[in-house]
C-alpha cells in the first residue's frame, strides 16, 4: 500500500536517511524501532511530506508523495500522528477533532467519525468541552490518535505514541494501535519502545544512523541479539573506542 | 565539588525532575542518562541558571548557586553546552569562542588568542574565520565545547554532544571529551548515545519521569533490569 | 490640572468615553485577529483604516451613496486590499524576523501615508450627511446617533468575527494555524491560504470601521498614525487575540482618552493613554480580561 | 591588513570629505550637513539596534531630548551650547538608562519592545506640546548670536559641515574603536542568540542597558548639533515615531551592525530624498517619505542585510565559487 524505495533526506551535510526502503502493506502494523536519531521522525515526515527527500521516491498506491504538499498528503488519506502530540492547546477537545476532519472527504464522514472516535475513546466524551492543554498526557495522546482519525485517514504514521507516558498508559495505547489495525487500518508505527512496538507489528525495521540494520517479522527482531546492540551499545562496547 | 539536594522543578501541574539528590566530586566523569522526557535537560538547566528550580539546592565548591542567574553561574566555573546547538550564527568561530573568553580576559587580542588555542584544542583550527552558521553538526558541538571550555571551567555540563552525530564522528567527540576529563576537567554527560556515555563514565545516573532509579558504575547499569525497563519499555505482554 | 468640574461634565465625559471605546473596539477587531490570534506583525493596520476611511469618505462626497450603503463597497474592496498587501509584502518574509516585519510594514505604512498625502493633500475632510445632527439627549448627557451606530457596529462586528472563529470550519483552521502551524498542516490545512485569508478578513474590518466612522470622524493622509497606535494598544489591553478582551479594552481607552481630557489639560490625556499601555505591558502583559498564566 | 588601517581609512576619508566645500554650492551644502546629521544619528541608533539587536523606533526621545535641552537653555539663561551639551548628555544617559532598565528587566521583545518605543517618544509629543515654557506645540526659535565657536553657529553652512564631519569621524573611530573590546562583543552575542550569551558568562540585561545609554546619549549629541544647525525646535521635529523611524532608516537601508552601513545609507538617501523634496515638493507633498518607505520595503524583501550587507554576499559567493571547497576531514560520509 505504501512502499518507500531508496529514500536519502539531507539536513545540510548530515545524512538523516541513507538509502532507506520500506514497505508497508494493507491492514499491517509496520514498526520502525532505533534509537534517538537514527532517522525514524525523519522516515515518518518524509512520508507526510514535511521533509521532501533528496532523492528516492514515496508512494501510496499509485501516486507519487514526494510531489505533493503536505496538506495534500493528508487529504489523500495518509495521516500522520506527530511526536509529541502537537495539539491545538488552546481549543477543546471537540474542536480539536472539529479540525481533524475539516477537509472535504472527512467532512462527509464527519459524524461516523465521532461515533468511531468516542466508541474508542469514551473518555474523551466526557472531556470533550474541556481545553486540551488542560488534560494529562495519556488523554492529549488519545487526542492526537483521535483527531487523526477524524481526517479518515486510510494510512496513520504514528511517530512515538508512547513518549512521555507513564507504563500503564503506554500498555493502552499500544491496546489502541492494535484494535485500530483490527479494524481495518494500515499502520506505520515508529518507536523507541521497542518491546511494545515489536510485539505489536507485523512486520519491523530497525534503523540506526539513518540506515536499515535489521528487518523481519516483529517476532524475529525481537528475539534478535543487535536490535539490544543498536540501542544500549552492548556489542559496540566490547570495540576498542580509539579509531 | 558538586551537591545537588532535593532539586525538584514543576512546570504547571507536572513535575520534571523530583526530589533528585546527587554529588559530583572532582575530576569525576558522570552520566546522567534516562529515556527522552526523564528531566534531564531539566536538569542541566538548573545546573546552570537557565531555570529556577522549584525546590532544592545546589551548591559548587560549598557555595549556594541555586537561584543565581546564568550569567553568574559560568562565572563561578561552571559552564554548560547546549543540546540543541546554540551557535552565534553571523560571526565567525574564533568570535564565538571569544565571547567565552571574556569571561575571564578584558582586552580584545588576548580573549583572540585564548579563543584560537580553545579551537585548536577541539580541532576546529581549519574553520577558524568561518560563520558559525556555516559549520557542520559536528564542528558546531565542537564550537560548542569550545565556548564553553573558554570560560575556563571547572564542571562542564555537556548536554547531547554525541545525538545526532555518525558513528564515527561520535568516536572523535568520545575522544575529545576523554582528553577534556584527562585535563582536569570534571564533566557531566547527559547523552542518549548509549555506547558514549558507557565508554566515558565513571559513574552513571539513571532518571525517568523526573526521578533517580538508579545510580552505579555502565557495568552495573547495564545489567539493571530497572534500566531495561525505562528503555526498552517493560516486558510486560499486551493482553 | 483641574478637578473642580461638575457632575455633568463627567457623565458627559463617561458617555463619550464609551461612544469612543465603540470606536476604538471596531477598528481593533482587525488587529486582533491579524495580531492577537495569527501573530502577524501589521505596523501600517493604522494606514489600513486611513485607506477604508478615503474610500468611504469618495463615495460618500462623490458618488453621492449613504454612508451605511458604501459598506458593500468597503468591505470586499478593503478584503482584497489586504490579500493584495500581504501577498506582496509581508507573506515573503513572514518566516524573518520579527523587526524585519516591523520595518517592512513600517515601510508599507510611510507608503500609504505619503502616497494619500501626495493624491488628496494634507487637507482634514469630513462629510456632511443628514445623521450628523441626530442627537440623543439621555438627561444632560448627549450621544451622537452616528456614533451610537458605531457602537453597535462594532458589538455586532465583534460578535461575528467571534462567532465565525468558534464555529466554522474555517475560523478554526485559522485558530488551528496559529496555535500549532504544523500541527495544521498535518490536519489537512493549507496553512498560507489560511493566513490570506485571516488577513483579508482583518484588513476587511477596517473597510466596515471606515463606513460606520466617516459620518462622525474626519479623514487625513496621517490619521492612522494615532489610531494604529490605539489599536495596538487595545489589543494588548485586550489580551491578544481575546475579542471580547478587545472590546473591553477598547472601552477602557476610550474612557481613559475622555476622563483624561476632562482632567488633563490639552492633549496631555494622550500622555495617560500611553502611560496605562506601558503600565500593562510591563506588569499585565496578558491583558485586562485574562488569569495569569503560570 | 595592518589592525590600524581601519582607522586610517576612516581619517582619509574624513580628510578628503573636507575639500568638499570648495565645490559645493549652498543648496547642496545644505544637503551635506543633512547627511551629516543623519549619519551621526544613525549610527548612534545602530549602537543599540545593529550591535545589541533592539531595534528601538524611539530614540527620536533621546534627539529630542538634545535639541530641547540645548535649546532651552540657550534661550532662558542665555548659556553657551557646550553647557548644554553638557546637561543634554546628562539628562539623555538618565533617561535612557532608566527607559533601559524598565524595558530590559521585564524582557520586552519585539514588536511590544518597538511600541513601547514608539508610545515614549510619542508622548514625549505630547508632553512638550503642553509645556509653555518649551514653546508648547509651536516649538522654540533659537536666536542666530554671531559667527563663533563658543555659540556653536556659524554665518555660513561650512563652519557646521566641518562640525559635522568631525562628529561623523568620532562615531566611526568610537565604533571601529569599540569593536574589539568585550563590550561589543557581548551586543553582538545577545543580538545573536541572547541564551548562549547568559550561558556563556554574559549579564544580557546590563549589556543592553549599556547600549541604550551609549546610543541614546550619542542621538542627544545629534539632537543638539541639530538644533544648533537649524535653530528650531518643533514637538514634531524632533520627537516622535516619523523621526525615530528616520533615524534608523539609514541603518538598515545601509546595512545594521556595520561600522560605514548608516553613513552609506545616509549618503544615498539622504540627498535622494532632500532632492525629490527640492523638485517635488511643492507640487508632490511628502514624495522623500514615499520614496525613504519604498527603500525601506525593498531592503526588507531584498536584501535584510543592507547595502554592506549586501555587497559583502556577494563578494563571498564570488570567493566562493573561484575557491576549491575544502573537504572536512573528520565531517565525512556515515559509513
Amino acid at each position: 500500500m505504501l512502499s518507500v524505495k531508496n529514500i536519502v533526506v539531507k539536513y545540510g551535510m548530515f545524512r538523516a536517511l541513507d538509502d532507506v526502503s520500506i514497505d508497508v502493506g494493507e491492514g499491517q502494523i509496520v514498526g520502525i524501532v532505533g534509537a534517538n536519531g537514527a532517522g525514524k521522525s525523519t522516515m515518518i515526515n518524509a512520508v507526510s511530506g514535511m521533509t521532501k527527500p533528496t532523492s528516492g521516491t514515496v508512494m501510496f498506491e499509485d501516486t507519487d508523495l514526494t510531489k505533493m504538499s503536505a496538506h495534500a498528503i493528508v487529504r489523500a488519506g495518509v495521516v500522520q500522528v506527530p511526536e509529541g502530540r502537537r495539539l491545538f492547546p488552546d481549543m477543546t477537545v471537540y474542536e480539536n477533532l472539529l479540525v481533524g476532519s475539516a477537509h472535504k472527504r472527512a467532512k462527509a464522514e464527519r459524524s461516523e467519525n465521532f461515533d468511531k472516535v468516542f466508541t474508542l475513546f469514551p473518555r474523551l466524551k466526557e472531556r470533550e468541552t474541556q481545553v486540551a492543554r488542560t488534560l494529562s498526557g495519556g488523554e492529549q495522546q488519545m487526542i492526537a490518535v483521535a483527531r487523526a482519525l477524524m481526517s479518515s485517514p486510510r494510512i496513520l504514521l504514528m511517530d512515538e505514541p508512547s513518549l512521555g507516558l507513564a507504563p500503564i498508559v503506554i500498555q493502552e495505547i499500544f491496546m489502541v494501535v492494535r484494535q485500530l489495525r483490527d479494524l481495518g487500518l494500515t499502520i506505520l508505527l515508529v518507536e523507541q519502545n521497542v518491546h511494545h512496538c515489536l510485539q505489536i507489528s507485523d512486520y519491523a525495521y530497525v534503523l540506526e544512523t539513518g540506515q536499515v540494520v535489521l528487518e523481519g517479522t516483529g517476532h524475529d527482531v525481537l528475539e534478535n541479539p543487535m536490535t539490544k546492540a543498536a540501542y544500549l551499545g552492548m556489542a559496540v562496547q566490547e570495540e576498542p573506542a580509539s579509531n | 565539588m558538586l551537591e545537588v539536594r532535593g532539586l525538584t522543578r514543576r512546570f504547571g501541574g507536572l513535575v520534571a525532575v523530583n526530589d533528585l539528590s546527587f554529588e559530583v566530586n572532582e575530576g569525576e566523569m558522570i552520566g546522567l542518562i534516562g529515556p527522552n522526557g526523564s528531566g534531564k535537560t531539566t536538569t542541566f538547566s538548573m545546573l546552570s541558571g537557565a531555570l529556577r528550580p522549584s525546590a532544592g539546592t545546589i551548591a559548587f565548591n560549598g557555595e549556594r548557586i541555586d537561584g543565581l542567574k546564568a550569567n553568574k553561574v559560568c562565572r563561578k566555573g561552571l559552564a554548560r553546552t547546549f543540546q540543541v546547538v546554540q551557535p552565534f550564527p553571523d560571526i565567525t568561530a574564533t568570535e564565538n569562542v571569544m565571547i567565552g573568553a571574556f569571561v575571564n580576559v578584558g582586552a580584545g587580542r588576548q580573549a583572540e588568542a585564548k579563543a584560537r588555542e580553545m579551537l585548536e584544542r577541539v580541532g576546529l583550527t581549519p574553520k577558524a574565520d568561518t560563520l558559525a552558521k556555516e559549520l557542520t553538526l559536528l564542528q558546531l558541538k565542537r564550537l560548542e565545547i569550545a565556548k564553553a571550555l573558554a570560560t575556563e571551567p571547572k564542571l562542564l555540563l555537556l548536554d547531547e554532544v554525541a545525538a545526532g552525530l555518525t558513528s564515527t564522528e561520535v568516536d572523535v567527540m568520545l575522544q575529545l571529551v576523554r582528553q577534556l576529563n584527562t585535563e582536569g576537567i570534571t564533566c557531566i554527560i547527559v547523552e542518549h548515545v548509549m555506547r558514549f556515555v558507557m565508554n566515558l563514565s565513571h559513574r552513571c545516573i539513571v532518571i525517568d519521569f523526573g526521578s533517580q532509579i538508579a545510580e552505579g558504575t555502565p557495568e552495573e547499569i547495564l545489567n539493571n533490569p530497572a534500566v531495561h525497563a525505562a528503555y526498552l519499555g517493560e516486558e510486560a505482554s499486551i493482553a | 490640572m483641574n478637578f473642580n468640574f461638575s457632575g455633568a461634565v463627567l457623565s458627559q465625559a463617561i458617555a463619550s468615553g464609551i461612544m469612543l471605546g465603540g470606536l476604538f473596539a471596531l477598528i481593533s477587531i482587525g488587529l486582533t485577529l491579524i495580531w492577537g490570534v495569527m501573530k502577524i506583525i501589521n505596523f501600517a493596520q493604522g494606514e489600513f483604516l486611513m485607506v477604508g476611511l478615503y474610500l468611504a469618505y469618495f463615495l460618500v462626497a462623490w458618488g453621492h451613496i449613504d454612508p451605511y450603503i458604501t459598506i458593500l463597497v468597503t468591505v470586499p474592496f478593503m478584503f482584497f486590499f489586504g490579500i493584495g498587501i500581504f501577498r506582496a509584502t509581508i507573506s515573503p518574509i513572514l518566516k524573518d524576523p520579527v523587526m524585519n516585519q516591523i520595518m517592512l510594514t513600517l515601510g508599507v505604512s510611510l507608503i500609504l501615508q505619503n502616497l494619500a498625502l501626495m493624491l488628496f493633500s494634507a487637507n482634514v475632510q469630513s462629510v456632511h450627511t443628514r445623521y450628523a445632527t441626530w442627537n440623543i439627549h439621555i438627561g444632560p448627557v448627549v450621544i451622537s446617533a452616528p456614533q451610537l451606530i458605531a457602537l453597535f457596529g462594532s458589538v455586532i462586528c465583534t460578535l461575528a468575527v467571534w462567532y465565525f472563529l468558534k464555529t466554522t470550519d474555517s475560523g478554526r483552521a485559522i485558530r488551528a494555524s496559529a496555535q500549532n502551524p504544523t500541527a495544521a498542516t498535518l490536519m489537512g490545512i493549507d496553512v498560507p491560504r489560511t493566513y490570506l485569508l485571516a488577513f483579508g478578513l482583518g484588513s476587511a474590518t477596517l473597510g466596515l470601521a471606515g463606513s460606520l466612522m466617516i459620518p462622525f470622524y474626519y479623514t487625513q493622509p496621517t490619521v492612522g498614525v494615532f489610531l494604529g497606535l490605539i489599536m495596538f494598544i487595545v489589543v494588548v489591553l485586550g489580551g491578544m487575540g481575546n475579542l471580547v478582551g478587545c472590546f473591553v479594552g477598547g472601552l477602557v481607552i476610550g474612557l481613559a482618552e475622555t476622563v483624561g481630557a476632562a482632567v488633563f489639560p490639552g492633549s496631555l490625556a494622550r500622555v495617560f493613554t500611553f502611560s496605562i499601555f506601558i503600565i500593562f505591558l510591563l506588569f499585565r502583559p496578558q491583558g485586562v480580561l485574562s488569569k495569569r498564566q503560570t | 591588513m595592518s589592525l590600524k588601517m581601519p582607522y586610517i581609512r576612516i581619517l582619509v576619508v574624513g580628510a578628503l570629505i573636507c575639500l568638499l566645500p570648495l565645490v559645493l554650492d549652498t543648496f547642496y551644502m545644505h544637503i551635506a550637513v543633512l547627511v551629516l546629521i543623519w549619519a551621526f544619528l544613525a549610527c548612534a541608533w545602530n549602537i543599540i539596534g545593529g550591535y545589541a539587536g533592539q531595534h528601538s523606533l524611539g530614540n527620536g526621545l533621546y534627539m529630542g531630548i538634545g535639541a530641547y535641552t540645548v535649546a532651552y537653555l540657550v534661550n532662558r539663561f542665555a548659556l553657551t551650547p557646550w553647557v548644554g551639551l553638557l546637561v543634554a548628555i546628562a539628562l539623555s544617559a538618565a533617561a535612557a538608562a532608566f527607559i533601559g532598565w524598565i524595558v530590559f528587566r521585564y524582557a520586552l521583545k519585539g514588536a511590544y519592545f518597538a511600541l513601547v518605543t514608539i508610545a515614549l517618544t510619542e508622548a514625549a509629543v505630547y508632553v512638550v506640546s503642553n509645556i509653555p515654557a518649551l514653546g508648547g506645540a509651536g516649538g522654540m526659535q533659537m536666536e542666530y548670536r554671531g559667527n563663533s565657536l563658543a555659540y556653536m553657529q556659524f554665518a555660513g553652512q561650512s563652519g557646521y559641515f566641518y562640525m559635522g564631519v568631525l562628529m561623523v569621524v568620532f562615531i566611526l573611530l568610537l565604533t571601529q574603536w569599540y569593536k574589539s573590546k568585550r563590550f561589543f562583543y557581548q551586543l553582538i552575542a545577545v543580538r545573536e542568540n541572547e541564551d548562549a550569551a547568559e550561558a556563556l558568562g554574559v549579564d544580557t540585561v546590563k549589556a543592553k542597558i549599556k547600549a541604550n545609554v551609549m546610543s541614546g546619549v550619542l542621538c542627544a549629541v545629534g539632537g543638539v548639533f541639530y538644533a544648533q544647525y537649524f535653530l528650531y525646535v518643533g514637538p514634531r521635529s524632533v520627537f516622535g515615531e516619523v523621526v525615530s523611524v528616520q533615524i534608523l532608516i539609514y541603518a538598515i537601508v545601509g546595512g545594521l551592525g556595520t561600522t560605514w552601513g548608516p553613513v552609506v545609507g545616509a549618503v544615498l538617501l539622504v540627498p535622494l530624498s532632500e532632492i525629490a523634496r527640492g523638485q517635488l515638493g511643492n507640487s508632490l507633498p511628502g514624495s522623500q517619505l514615499l520614496l525613504s518607505g519604498v527603500v525601506m520595503v525593498l531592503t526588507m524583501l531584498f536584501m535584510p542585510f543592507g547595502i554592506i550587507g549586501a555587497v559583502a554576499r556577494l563578494r563571498q559567493r564570488w570567493q566562493h565559487r573561484s575557491a576549491t571547497p575544502l573537504v572536512d576531514s573528520q565531517g565525512g560520509e556515515a559509513s
